[in-house]
């Protein structure tokens, strides 16, 4: 028998303390799907962590090279399952960039509509997963999904289901509002202010969650601009940069609404931008709902088979609830697109992760993972 | 009423008479055992099903409700389902420790039960240093965590054996401080003469009990939160913290080791719950003279049911706090403030001759200010300079 | 009889917990057979109805004296003894005449008890209070000084174990 | 206050608690197999083939034209088309599918198939208790499996199938309308009509 006291995975000292290699995932309750990171551990500090990834990898941009730009559609879908509205909506907006295609009017609120209502969805869940990941069990992501609930009722009643929604079309939607959809969406929308409320009183002013996010991952602007990253992630650390106001693409230059924007980028600042987010989504919601024009909801252009957009190139992108969003085309003229390429906001949001995490303990980094948000359909493709 | 308050004593007594004389005692004990490990093992699978049902309801869901009417079968099923699993030992695993983990663990928790007076009459064991007793033999489920993240040779393992021990030695300190001060007052270590002081009565009615005082509700506060880490509960569920460490410990462990520990955490919490309806709420006694009438062991198990309500609410609330967070809680704020709340015991109990109705609420405000304005001063130490509340600004 | 049964397991645990933690090899198992041994020494106190000291013993000991051996076990994990080692360390001259020493307390012990001179053991019934009025009337000041020393080594700990503050790089 | 958040957040435990056993809006689970959501009208899980008439084979709306073939994201129609030719509801010559199959374990519900699709003959079902104990073969839907009846799909989505039926409706009658024309162009002229 061994006489070794030592325990298993020691990887040596650093001259003055015994280091500890874990290898978190990719089957790890925290993990956010099958995502690893290989962290060194000093004590419980973390001295290393490299993120390793792929293990969902699917082969999706070269599916979408071989398929037509129809048949890529659905697959969007797929990506940061959460958000299937607004993947459909960033592949869109570079296919009608490629081809020119125009998007009417009603078309766009409608876009604008199913957009803020998955942001709500995605900012709701990622609080809930938040709190899940510092072991509040559940409660707060059984809220988050009560409410998310409903919201997918109206995706289902519109688009025919719940997450793979399937939805827009280049240059347009693929079918009608249904009767009624409008007046379920606002009583959804107008009871959504009440569960924000609630969310807040249970957990903004909780002291364990101020004592567990305070200062907690920080992440300097400056960093966060040099490393990619976007969304609310970015806007956590003060920097204004909103896709939705820099190119005012879909409907956005017709709403009222505002960027909120943090000032120390630490976790607790990313969970109350995203809850200041939601309010703002409502607002938008609110005007859209009201303003909503009659019309048709496709370009009269556009064809559903047997597309074959001139030679050249195009990118599209959007704010998505995650960040930016962008699809990148090449077309040869031919029926499917000679390049196509995900600008995914979650794998750049996790690449500053290490910086974030050295220096704290294995359970903030559990947290700052968590408050990345990241989605691995979209990490890996 | 008084048959049904002595009911259990008279059925012991009975069935005990019947036994040839010699074999009297014997036949009581074991008497005593069974009925005490029947009624804390069918405490434990309601527990689980409760637990689950409430978390559930809190959380807007049902919870278990397939096996059997309202899911109540549902400790069954997982009976059978624990048993039935494959026991998997790493291959390479200390095997001797892997194996007797579960029992140091689960073993001596029964013997805490011993010195718990559940009702009138209703204590298997009168020690003169009951309080003792307790205290000692929950010491070996520290060994038993340290021998289970030690012996799975798991880093996850080890990680949260460490922890644990971390946070039992940490919260042992305020936990057996906070309950000083209540054998100060009562002069004694046994637990039934803990209950016997609580058992006058004052104005109204109303019991002496020692929640009722500024010190006891303090120690009672402060017990609660020692005890949620000692039984390693939310917020204090570090070494188990699943998000972090999957599930420390008892990460290599699987099928019955794994109830056995499941089982040896819910009776630590029973034990130490009833050991607080104990020492702060009066034991089996009634609240008021008037109540009286309603059996003793009622009581005992209604306080009791309260305060396992109330982990299980805590548990549906709270996030967990981070393992430095944790000691500091403990040593910069739980134990001091068990240390000051002696001093108001102390207090309390100098100014005993204060029962005029004008003096009383006097001697109350002025112990209760005693000890409120400490835990504030230490809370604000604790929590270090609090950074200028947070202002968010929006862009157009 | 009974009674010397029992008497005779406990010693047989103490004894035998005693010895597997001097030569068990592996650092945890010896720890774990040392608070083996101080569980049956609790034993041997609670058999002779010395109840405080016997839970006392366990609450310190097995509670405290062994998880912290533990604690030290873990945190040092360089410590490796390597498998051919000798069990004895160099400090085998001073470990027997710290052991000559208390044994020879204990015979001195043993020999002024009065059982040994044919007299019947007094049942001594020393209930809670009584040893806490005896510690605080006629042992106050042992009491005292033990306190003192207790802190003094806190004390002494703690300054050992503050992490040095960083030092200033020397001005060039 | 200290603790003053952690008090509130159990407050607010405490309303959801109780909450959930007098308000639907909080409790919003669907204990599934006894009860079970109702119908949404656009909802789509799977493909399946519509026939009109009493016969399922004869009456397919698929003229094997294999749009829906090529169009599947993930490929999972396979169509072989059968040479012999049958009239569809105008009257029209049209090839038919011998083989049409759909392999569900590999379909993802997109729909794609139903929107290219220029003859109605594809539409999306609702069902979604399709567990197997065979993973290829049993979720290897076969046409015989795949074709339900004009008038289930008119069930599933009312609106659309109304449409669809007024629109076939109408063709049939300009179609009937033109043969009678044709008929009756071609008919010789009666003797002693005018000239």
């Amino acid at each position: 028998m061994r006489a070794s006291t030592s325990p298993p995975g020691c990887i040596g000292t650093d001259g003055e303390h015994t280091l500890l290699e874990v290898s978190m995932g990719p089957h790890h309750p925290s993990t956010h799907g099958v995502f690893r990171m290989d962290v060194t551990l000093d004590g419980e500090t973390v001295v290393k962590l490299k993120p390793v990834f792929g293990y969902l990898h699917r082969n999706h941009e070269k599916i979408a090279e071989k398929n037509s730009y129809l048949g890529s559609m659905p697959y969007t879908d797929r990506l940061d399952y959460i958000c299937s509205l607004t993947n459909n909506w960033g592949y869109a907006l570079a296919v009608e960039k490629l081809t020119g295609l125009s998007v009417p009017e009603r078309a766009e609120y409608i876009r604008v509509i199913l957009g803020e209502l998955t942001r709500l969805i995605n900012h709701s869940a990622l609080a809930g997963f938040l709190l899940q990941d510092m072991g509040a069990l559940g409660t707060p992501l059984m809220y988050a999904f009560r409410e998310r609930e409903k919201i997918l009722d109206l995706f289902e009643s519109l688009t025919g289901a719940r997450m793979m929604c399937n939805y827009m079309r280049f240059g347009g939607c693929r079918c009608d509002l249904p009767p009624g959809w409008i007046e379920q969406t606002r009583s959804v929308v107008s009871r959504f202010p009440s569960f924000l409320d609630e969310f807040e009183s249970l957990l903004t002013g909780n002291e364990i969650l101020q004592a567990r996010t305070e200062g907690v991952g920080a992440l300097p602007g400056r960093l966060a601009v040099n490393a990619g990253v976007t969304g609310p992630m970015l806007r956590a650390s003060g920097i204004n940069y909103d896709i939705r106001k820099v190119d005012g693409y879909g409907a956005y230059g017709r709403f009222n609404f505002r960027v909120p924007l943090g000032e120390r980028g630490d976790v607790f600042d990313r969970y109350m931008i995203r809850i200041l987010e939601m309010r703002e989504s409502l607002k938008i919601l609110d005007q859209a709902l009201r303003d909503i024009p009659g019309g048709p909801i496709m370009d009269p252009k556009a064809k559903l088979r047997n597309l074959r957009p001139k030679p050249g190139e195009a990118y599209g992108r959007i704010e998505g609830p995650k960040g930016e969003l962008g699809f990148y085309l090449i077309s040869d003229g031919g029926p499917n697109p000679y390049r196509y390429r995900v600008r995914p906001p979650s794998l750049i949001n996790l690449t500053i992760l290490e910086d974030m995490c050295l220096g704290q303990t294995i359970a903030d980094a559990v947290v700052i993972l968590g408050s990345v948000d990241i989605v691995l359909g979209e990490v890996d493709r | 009423m008084r048959g049904l308050d002595q009911i259990f004593v008279w059925i012991g007594r009975e069935v005990a008479g019947w036994a040839p004389a010699p074999a009297q005692p014997l036949v009581s004990a074991i008497l005593i055992i069974a009925g005490i490990m029947a009624v804390f093992g069918t405490c434990f699978a309601l527990t689980t099903i409760a637990e689950r049902k409430i978390l559930g309801r809190m959380q807007n869901r049902f919870g278990p409700n397939r096996v059997g009417p309202c899911g109540l079968f549902q400790p069954l099923a997982d009976a059978v389902k624990m048993l039935t699993k494959e026991d998997i030992v790493p291959f390479s695993a200390d095997k001797t420790l892997h194996f007797l983990a579960p029992l140091v663990m689960t073993t001596p928790i029964w013997l805490a039960f011993a010195v718990l007076p559940f009702g009138r009459n209703m204590s298997a064991l009168d020690l003169d240093s009951g309080i003792l007793f307790f205290f000692a033999i929950g010491s070996a489920s520290e060994l038993a965590v340290f021998m289970a993240g030690w012996s799975s040779q798991n880093k996850y393992s080890l990680v949260g054996a460490m922890r644990a021990i971390a946070q039992m030695i940490s919260y042992e300190v305020p936990l057996v401080l906070s309950t000083v001060p209540v054998l100060m007052l009562a002069g004694s270590l046994s637990l039934n003469e803990i209950v016997a002081a609580q058992g006058t009565h004052t104005l109204g009615g109303l019991a002496r009990w020692n929640v009722f005082t500024p010190w006891g509700l303090a120690g009672l506060l402060l017990f609660l939160i020692a005890a949620t880490a000692e039984s390693n509960r939310s917020p204090f569920d570090l070494p188990e913290g699943e998000s972090e460490i999957i599930a420390g410990y008892l990460t290599e462990y699987s099928g019955f080791k794994y109830a056995l520990f499941f089982l040896g955490e819910y009776l630590g919490l029973f034990a130490i719950t009833g050991l607080a309806v104990t020492l702060f709420l009066g034991g089996w006694r009634a609240p008021f003279q008037w109540l009286e009438w309603v059996p003793s062991w009622l009581w005992f198990g209604g306080k009791f049911g309260v305060l396992i309500f109330l982990f299980i609410w805590v548990r549906a609330t709270l996030p967990r706090l981070r393992l430095d967070q944790l000691l500091n809680f403990s040593w910069r704020f739980l134990a001091p403030l068990t240390l000051i709340n002696l001093a108001v015991a102390a207090a309390w109990h100098w100014t005993g001759a204060w029962e005029s109705a004008a003096a009383a609420p006097v001697r109350w405000v002025l112990c209760a200010a005693l000890i409120a304005l400490p835990a504030h001063w230490l809370g604000r130490a604790l929590r270090g300079a609090v950074p200028p509340p947070r202002k968010y600004h929006y862009a157009e | 009889m009974l009674n010397e049964i029992a008497f005779l397991l406990c010693a047989a645990l103490t004894l035998a917990g005693a010895v597997a933690a001097m030569t068990l090899r592996n650092l945890a198992h010896c720890a774990l057979c040392a608070a083996g041994a101080f569980a049956g020494l609790a034993a041997i106190y609670l058999q002779l109805d010395a109840e405080f000291a016997g839970f006392a013993q366990l609450l310190v000991y097995v509670g405290a004296i062994a998880i912290l051996i533990l604690f030290t076990v873990l945190l040092t994990r360089g410590a490796e003894i390597q498998p051919g080692g000798p069990a004895a360390s160099t400090s085998r001259g001073m470990g027997l005449g710290v052991g000559a020493l208390v044994t020879a307390c204990l015979i001195g012990a043993i020999m002024a008890s009065p059982g040994l001179r044919g007299h019947a053991p007094q049942t001594v019934h020393a209930p809670v209070k009584r040893i806490g009025e005896q510690l605080m009337n006629q042992y106050v000041m042992p009491l005292e000084a033990i306190g003192l020393l207790l802190t003094a080594a806190l004390l002494g700990a703690v300054i050992i174990a503050l992490r040095e503050p960083p030092k200033e790089p020397p001005a060039p | 206050m200290n603790g003053a958040g952690i008090i509130q957040g159990m407050i607010e435990t405490a309303r959801n608690f109780a909450g959930s056993y007098h308000d639907p809006e909080r409790l919003t689970t669907v204990q599934y197999p006894e009860e079970k959501l109702p119908p949404v009208e656009n909802a789509r899980t799977i493909p399946f083939l519509v026939y009109d008439g009493g016969d399922a084979m004869a009456g397919l709306r698929c003229t094997a034209c294999t749009i829906c073939e090529k169009e599947c994201p993930p490929q999972c129609i396979y169509i072989i088309k059968d040479l012999a030719k049958k009239p569809d509801y105008v009257g029209k010559m049209q090839l038919q599918p011998k083989v049409f199959d759909i392999d569900m374990s590999v379909c993802m519900s997109c729909g794609i198939c139903v929107e290219v699709c220029p003859f109605d003959a594809i539409k999306m079902d609702q069902v979604f208790e399709l567990s197997t104990s065979d993973r290829f073969l049993g979720l290897l839907f076969h046409k015989e499996q795949l074709a339900k009846p004009n008038g289930y799909f008119s069930q599933l989505h009312k609106t659309e199938a109304a449409e669809i039926d007024a629109r076939r409706h109408e063709d049939k009658r300009k179609a009937e309308a033109s043969a009678a024309a044709r008929a009756a162009a071609a008919k010789p002229l009666p003797p002693g009509g005018v000239k």
